[in-house]
C-alpha cells in the first residue's frame, strides 16, 4: 500500500530495529508534546477564559500582550522549586503517584486516531482501551491521596475513588451506543463512517444518541473530576484535596494529567459523536477529495483533519472551563446521586432507545442511511476492517474467517435474533445489521 | 437540625469505618480567616465540630483601657474589618449616649448613608465568599467588583479603604466631599440591576440551593437560645432588627425611614421588590435563607441610602463635629448595641470620670452566632461544613478581638 | 518479508519486558508488607499481563483486563486503605517458620511447573512466522462478541448439525445473573448493620 | 533475545507458573484478609495467562481458538464477582473484629 515510516527510514540505510524504534518513538514524543502543550495552552486558556468571565484581563504580561507565556514561566518556577517530601509520607507512592496519574493519562492517547491513519497504535478495541487505561489515571490520585499522609489527602483520595468508579457505568454505556451503531470498537472506522456533511454525525444519527451525547458530556465531565465534579481537590472543603502535600514539579504533574485528559474526554466524544476529523462541510474528503488521492494531498486532508478534530475537541475543554467558572460545586453525596439516579438510568435508556431505533428503523443505520455523494458506510466500515487486519493478513485470518457466507447456523443464534441473517461472512460484523448493502 | 448520627438514613448505606479527627483550619481556605474547627468524621459524616478561636486576639479591649475613647476608633475598625464603618458608628454611639451627645439631623443622616453603604459592602463579600465555599469563584469577583465602587466612594470621604476610623464620636471626621452624594447615587443606579447577576449566580442557581436548602437547619428558638442575631437570626424567622427595636439613641436615626424588617412572616418576605422566590426545598432557617436574608437586605440598604441622600440634601445643622480627643468622660457605665451588618455589635463602657475610660468591652455578633456550628454541623456532611460555617458569615477579627 | 524477521525480534523484546515486569511485580506484591504497596505492584502485575495479551493477538481480553482486573484491584486498594486507615505503617508480620516452609514448597510447586511447562514439544513450536506485535488479526472482539451469544464464527467448517454453534451462550446467561447475584449479596453484606450491633453489645 | 528464541506457549506457561506460585504463597503466607485476595487475583491470573497463550492464534497453529480467549473473559469476569464477595466478607469481619487478620478468624475453632 503506502509507504511506511520504516520503509522510507531503511531505504535511507538505517537498520531495521533502529527503524523501528524511530517509528514507535514518533507518535510518543508526538502525544507527549501534545499533553504537555496541551496542558500548557489550556491552562493559558483557562485563565484567560476565567478572567473574562470573571471581568477582568487575566494574564497580560509574560510573552506579549495576551501572556502566551504565562504557563511556561510557570512551568520553569514550578521546575525550580523545592520538592517537598512530607515526613508522614510514604515517600516511594508518594514520589511515583504523579507519574502514574500523568503515564495513564498519556497512555490512553496512544490508541486514539487524529486522522485516518494517523493513530499511535491502530487497535480493534480502541474505544475499550482509552476507556481502561484513562479509569487508571484515578490509581495516581489514590496512591497520591493515602502516601501523602494528610487526612485532606486520603478524603479526596477517598472521593476521587467512589466518584469515577461509579461514573465509568454511565461513561461506558454511553460509548457503548455509538460502538454498536457502527458496528466496531476500532476508533478509525467510527470517525471515517461519519463522513459527509455534518448531518452525518453519530449525534444526529438519531433522537437518543443526541440525548446520550449530553449524558456522556457530563460523565465526562466528572470522570476527570472538573467542576462541578471536583470533588476530589474541592479547595473549600479539602484545602486542596489529593495533592494538597505537592509542591514544584510533581504538582504539575497532576495538572498535565487533568488537562491531558480533559482533552482526551472530549476528543473521544467528537470521534464517537462530533464527525471526528470531518468537518461539518466535507470540503477536503468530499469538495475536493483529497482525502482519498493519496500522497501529498491525501497528506495534507489529514493535516486539516487532524487539526478540525484538535479544535472541536478544544472547544468542548473550552466547554468545561466555562462551566467551571460558573456553577458552584455539588456535595459528593449529590455527586453520586446524580450518577446513579440520572445518569445510570438516562444512559440505559438511550441505549435501549438507541438498539430498538436501530432495530425498527433499520434504513436510517449509518450502513444504509441514504448517504450523500454516494458514500457507502457499510463500504467503509468494511474496507476498514479488512485494511485492519490488512498488511499484515495471516494464515490464521483466512482460515478462521471464511470468505464465503455459510449457511446461517441454526436455532440459537436465529432465535435470538429473528429476522436477522446471521452475519458470519464478514469477520467483524455484529448481529443485527445487514451485512452488505 | 441536619440530619443527625442517630437518623436512620445515614445507617442505612453507611459502611464501618473508624473515626477521624481532622482540623479544618486555622489555615483552611473556607474558614474565613484563621478560624479552627476540630471535626470528627466518620467517613463523610461529621459527628463533632469544635471551634477554636483566640488566632487573631490583638487585645483590642485591653488597649481601648489605655487610650480615649476617639483614640480607640481605629481598633473598632479592625474588629470586623469587613464593616468598619458599622464597627465605628457603634461606638461612636456608644461615647455618644455616656456624654450624652445630641446630634444635628444632617449628621443623623450622613451616618445612616456611611453605615448603609458599609452594610453593602459588607453583605457583598459575604455573599461572594458563600459562593467560594461551595466551589464558584466568580461570584466573588462579581461582587468585589461592586464592593471596588463603595470603598472608591469611602477613600473619598475619608481617605481609607478598609480601616476608615470615620465616624466618631460627636460626629464625622469630616463632611462628605463634594459631589460625593451623586456619585454615589450614580453608583446606586448601576449596582440595583447587578443584583439580578447575583440571583442568576447564586440564589436561584440549583446547584446553589441544592448546597444550601434544608442545611444547617436552625429554628427560631435555637437561634435565641444561642444569641444569634443578625442576619442569622431573621433569617430562622425572627423579626428582630436593632434599627427598629433598638434603643432610642440609635433608632432615632431610622426616624421615619420607610423600611421593613427583612424576614419572612407569614410566609413570605416583605414584598416591596421583586426578589427570586423561596424554593420549596428551602426549609426556614436554613443556609438558603440566611443568604437570602443577606441578598434583600443589600436592596433595603440601597432604599435606605437613596431615602437617606434626599434628607440629607434637605437638612440642616452639620455634619457633627467630633469631640475633642481628650474630651472628659462622665462618671457612669453605659451599653449600646446596633445592628451591624453580621448583627448585633454592642459596646460596654465604663468610666469613673477621666478621660480614659476604666473599660471598655465589646459584645461580638459573630461570636454567638459562631457558638451554633457544633450544634448545627453535628451530623453534617464534611461538605456542608463550609456550607453552614459561611452562612453565619463570621469575622474572626471581631470574634477574636 | 524482511520486516517479520525484525519484528520477531520486537515480539521477543516486548514479551521479555513484559514478563519481568509482571513476574517482577508479582514476587514484589508477595514480599511487600504493607497492604497499598501490595495493591500497587499488584496493578503493576496486572498491567504486565495486560500487556501480554496483548502480544498474545488477545487485544480484548487485555483491555478487559485492564478494566475489569486493574478496576476490581482498585477497589481493592479503597477497602485497604479504609480497613487500616489508623495503623497504616503496622504491618501484620508472618513467622519466619512459616516463610521458609512456604517458600520452599513454593520453590518445588514452582520447579514442577516449569518443567511441564517445558515438556512438551509441541508447546515450543512457533509454527506461524508472524507474530508482529502490532498486527491485528482480524477482529477477535466480534467474534468473541459472537461467541458469547452462541454463534461460533471460527467452527463453521465442524459437523454439519452444530456448524457454528458453540455452547457458550449459556454459561454467559449464567455468569451474567451470577454476577448480579453476587453483586446484591456482596452490597447487601458489605452494609454495616450497625444499629443491631450496638444494641447487642 | 536470541538466547531466548521464539516466544511460545511455554513460555507463557513459565510466566503463568511464577504468578501461580507467588499467588499461592501470597495466600499461604499474607496474616492480612486483603493480601489472601491479592494472592487469589495473581493465581487467577496465572491460569489466564494460560488460558490466552494457549487460545492464541500467533503462538501456535494448533490452538484454541475463540475457547481460550472466552475462558480467560469469564474467569475476568467470575474474579471480579469473587472479588467484590470477598471484599465484603473482609469487611463483615472487620466490623466484627476490629482487624483483618485472618488469624483471628477462629470463632469456629471447636
Amino acid at each position: 500500500m503506502q509507504t511506511t515510516l520504516v520503509d522510507l527510514l531503511t531505504s535511507a540505510g538505517l537498520p531495521d530495529p533502529l527503524a523501528h524504534v524511530i517509528r514507535a518513538l514518533v507518535p510518543c514524543v508526538l502525544i507527549i508534546h501534545l499533553v504537555a502543550v496541551g496542558a500548557l495552552v489550556f491552562i493559558w486558556l483557562e485563565r484567560k477564559v476565567s478572567g473574562r468571565i470573571q471581568d477582568r484581563l487575566g494574564p497580560t504580561r509574560v510573552g506579549g500582550r495576551f501572556g502566551w507565556l504565562q504557563t511556561l514561566a510557570d512551568g520553569i518556577k514550578l521546575i525550580a522549586k523545592e520538592d517537598i517530601t512530607p515526613g508522614e509520607a510514604d515517600a516511594m507512592l508518594f514520589r511515583i503517584a504523579p507519574y502514574v496519574s500523568f503515564a495513564a493519562s498519556f497512555a490512553a492517547w496512544l490508541a486514539m486516531p487524529f486522522a485516518v491513519g494517523w493513530s499511535g497504535l491502530d487497535m480493534n478495541v480502541a474505544v475499550f482501551f482509552v476507556l481502561a487505561v484513562l479509569g487508571l489515571e484515578v490509581f495516581g490520585v489514590i496512591l497520591a491521596g493515602y502516601a501523602s499522609g494528610s487526612k485532606w489527602s486520603l478524603f479526596g483520595a477517598m472521593r476521587e475513588a467512589a466518584q469515577v468508579v461509579s461514573y465509568e457505568v454511565p461513561l461506558g454505556l454511553c460509548v457503548v451506543i455509538p460502538v454498536f451503531i457502527c458496528g466496531t470498537m476500532n476508533l478509525t472506522t467510527i470517525g471515517e463512517m461519519q463522513r459527509g456533511f455534518a448531518t452525518n454525525w453519530l449525534i444526529f444519527h438519531d433522537p437518543f444518541t443526541f440525548c446520550v451525547f449530553w449524558v456522556y458530556i457530563t460523565c465526562g465531565v466528572a470522570s476527570v473530576n472538573r467542576a462541578p465534579f471536583d470533588l476530589a481537590e474541592a479547595e473549600s472543603e479539602l484545602v486542596a484535596g489529593f495533592h494538597t502535600e505537592y509542591s514544584g514539579l510533581r504538582w504539575s504533574f497532576f495538572f498535565m494529567a487533568e488537562y491531558g485528559s480533559m482533552l482526551l474526554v472530549s476528543a473521544l466524544a467528537v470521534i464517537l459523536f462530533l464527525g471526528a476529523w470531518h468537518g461539518p462541510i466535507p470540503i477536503f474528503s468530499i469538495g475536493l477529495g483529497w482525502t482519498d488521492a493519496g500522497g501529498i494531498l491525501g497528506y495534507l486532508a489529514s493535516l486539516a483533519g487532524c487539526a478540525n478534530l484538535i479544535l472541536k475537541s478544544s472547544l468542548g475543554v473550552i466547554v468545561m472551563i466555562w462551566v467551571r467558572w460558573t456553577l458552584p460545586r455539588l456535595r459528593i453525596d449529590q455527586v453520586m446521586t446524580t450518577c446513579l439516579k440520572y445518569c445510570v438510568p438516562l444512559a440505559s435508556f438511550c441505549f435501549l432507545g438507541a438498539l430498538a431505533w436501530q432495530a425498527w428503523i433499520p434504513n436510517v443505520t449509518p450502513a444504509s442511511l441514504p448517504a450523500p455523494f454516494g458514500i457507502d458506510r457499510a463500504a467503509i466500515r468494511e474496507s476498514w476492517v479488512t485494511r485492519a487486519g490488512g498488511p499484515h493478513a495471516t494464515v490464521s485470518d483466512a482460515q478462521l474467517t471464511p470468505q464465503t457466507a455459510s449457511p446461517v447456523p441454526t436455532t440459537l443464534a436465529t432465535q435470538s435474533v429473528p429476522d436477522r441473517n446471521i452475519p458470519v461472512a464478514g469477520s467483524t460484523a455484529p448481529i443485527g445489521r445487514e451485512e452488505t448493502p | 437540625m441536619a440530619a443527625s448520627v442517630a437518623d436512620q438514613r445515614v445507617i442505612e448505606f453507611d459502611v464501618r469505618t473508624d473515626e477521624m479527627l481532622v482540623n479544618m483550619g486555622p489555615q483552611h481556605p473556607s474558614t474565613h480567616g484563621v478560624l479552627r474547627l476540630v471535626l470528627r468524621t466518620d467517613g463523610e459524616v461529621v459527628s463533632e465540630v469544635e471551634p477554636h478561636l483566640g488566632y487573631l486576639h490583638r487585645c483590642a479591649e485591653k488597649i481601648g483601657e489605655n487610650l480615649t475613647p476617639r483614640q480607640w476608633v481605629p481598633y473598632t475598625d479592625r474588629m470586623d474589618y469587613l464593616a468598619g464603618m458599622n464597627m465605628n458608628l457603634g461606638w461612636a454611639l456608644c461615647v455618644e449616649k455616656l456624654l450624652d451627645h445630641n446630634l444635628s439631623d444632617k449628621a443623623k443622616h450622613l451616618r445612616v448613608i456611611i453605615a448603609e453603604m458599609g452594610r453593602i459592602a459588607s453583605h457583598l463579600v459575604g455573599m461572594g465568599a458563600y459562593g467560594l465555599d461551595l466551589g464558584t469563584f466568580s461570584p466573588f469577583l462579581y461582587a468585589f467588583r461592586e464592593r471596588e465602587k463603595i470603598l472608591d466612594l469611602f477613600e473619598e470621604a475619608c481617605g481609607a479603604r478598609l480601616t476608615y476610623s470615620y465616624l466618631t464620636p460627636g460626629g464625622a471626621t469630616a463632611d462628605l466631599p463634594e459631589g460625593w452624594l451623586d456619585k454615589c447615587s450614580a453608583f446606586l443606579d448601576q449596582f440595583e440591576p447587578v443584583i439580578q447577576e447575583y440571583h442568576a449566580l447564586l440564589t436561584t442557581n440549583s446547584i446553589f440551593i441544592k448546597r444550601t436548602a434544608n442545611i444547617g437547619v436552625m429554628d427560631a428558638e435555637m437561634v435565641t437560645d444561642y444569641g444569634c442575631t443578625g442576619p442569622v437570626l431573621r433569617g430562622s424567622g425572627v423579626d428582630h432588627d436593632l434599627r427598629r427595636d433598638g434603643e432610642e439613641i440609635y433608632t432615632e436615626m431610622y426616624e421615619n425611614y420607610a423600611f421593613e424588617v427583612v424576614v419572612q412572616k407569614d410566609g413570605h418576605y416583605p414584598r416591596d421588590h421583586t426578589y427570586p422566590p423561596v424554593p420549596k426545598e428551602a426549609v426556614l432557617g436554613d443556609c438558603w435563607h440566611r443568604f437570602y436574608v443577606r441578598m434583600l437586605e443589600v436592596v433595603q440598604a440601597i432604599d435606605l441610602v437613596r431615602q437617606a441622600i434626599e434628607r440629607y440634601r434637605s437638612a440642616d445643622g452639620d455634619w457633627g463635629i467630633p469631640i475633642k480627643l481628650t474630651q472628659k468622660l462622665p462618671k457612669g457605665e453605659v451599653y449600646l448595641e446596633t445592628e451591624a451588618p453580621r448583627g448585633q455589635m454592642g459596646f460596654y463602657l465604663v468610666s469613673d470620670g477621666n478621660s480614659i475610660p476604666r473599660r471598655v468591652r465589646a459584645r461580638s455578633s459573630c461570636f454567638c452566632n459562631l457558638s451554633v456550628t457544633s450544634d448545627v454541623c453535628r451530623g453534617a456532611l464534611l461538605a456542608d461544613v463550609p456550607a453552614i460555617v459561611g452562612s453565619l458569615d463570621v469575622v474572626m477579627g471581631e470574634i477574636d478581638r | 518479508m524482511t520486516l517479520a524477521v525484525d519484528a520477531i525480534a520486537w515480539h521477543q523484546f516486548f514479551f521479555v519486558m513484559f514478563a519481568l515486569l509482571t513476574c517482577g511485580f508479582a514476587v514484589g506484591v508477595l514480599f511487600s508488607g504493607n497492604i497499598v504497596r501490595m495493591a500497587f505492584y499488584l496493578v503493576l502485575s496486572l498491567a504486565s499481563s495486560a500487556g501480554l495479551f496483548f502480544l498474545a493477538g488477545a487485544e480484548f481480553v487485555g483491555a478487559m483486563q485492564l478494566m475489569i482486573y486493574v478496576g476490581g484491584t482498585l477497589v481493592l486498594l479503597i477497602f485497604g486503605v479504609m480497613l487500616t486507615a489508623q495503623d497504616r505503617f503496622i504491618s501484620l508480620k508472618t513467622p519466619a517458620g512459616e516463610w521458609v516452609l512456604s517458600l520452599i514448597i513454593g520453590g518445588t510447586l514452582l520447579a514442577l511447573l516449569l518443567a511441564a511447562a517445558f515438556r512438551y514439544e509441541g508447546w515450543q513450536q512457533a509454527e506461524l512466522g508472524d507474530t508482529t506485535p502490532t498486527s491485528s488479526q482480524a477482529d477477535t472482539t466480534a467474534r468473541l462478541g459472537l461467541s458469547l451469544v452462541g454463534v461460533r464464527p471460527d467452527k463453521l467448517d465442524d459437523s454439519p448439525r452444530k456448524a457454528g454453534m458453540s455452547g457458550y451462550l449459556f454459561p454467559f446467561i449464567i455468569v451474567s445473573v451470577h454476577l448480579l447475584v453476587v453483586l446484591v449479596g456482596a452490597a447487601y453484606m458489605a452494609r454495616a448493620k450497625k444499629r443491631t450491633t450496638t444494641t447487642a453489645r | 533475545m536470541a538466547l531466548l528464541g521464539t516466544v511460545t506457549v511455554s513460555h507463557y506457561l513459565a510466566v503463568g507458573a511464577v504468578l501461580f506460585v507467588t499467588g499461592a504463597l501470597c495466600m499461604a503466607t499474607k496474616r492480612n484478609a486483603l493480601g489472601v485476595l491479592m494472592g487469589i487475583e495473581l493465581v487467577l491470573n496465572g491460569a489466564n495467562l494460560n488460558f490466552v497463550a494457549f487460545g492464541s492464534e500467533l503462538l501456535r497453529k494448533d490452538n484454541l481458538g475463540l475457547d481460550g480467549s472466552l475462558m480467560a473473559l469469564f474467569v475476568i469476569v467470575l474474579a471480579a464477582g469473587e472479588a467484590a464477595v470477598a471484599l465484603a466478607i473482609a469487611l463483615n469481619f472487620y466490623n466484627n473484629h476490629m482487624s483483618i487478620d485472618i488469624d483471628q478468624a477462629d470463632d469456629l475453632k471447636g
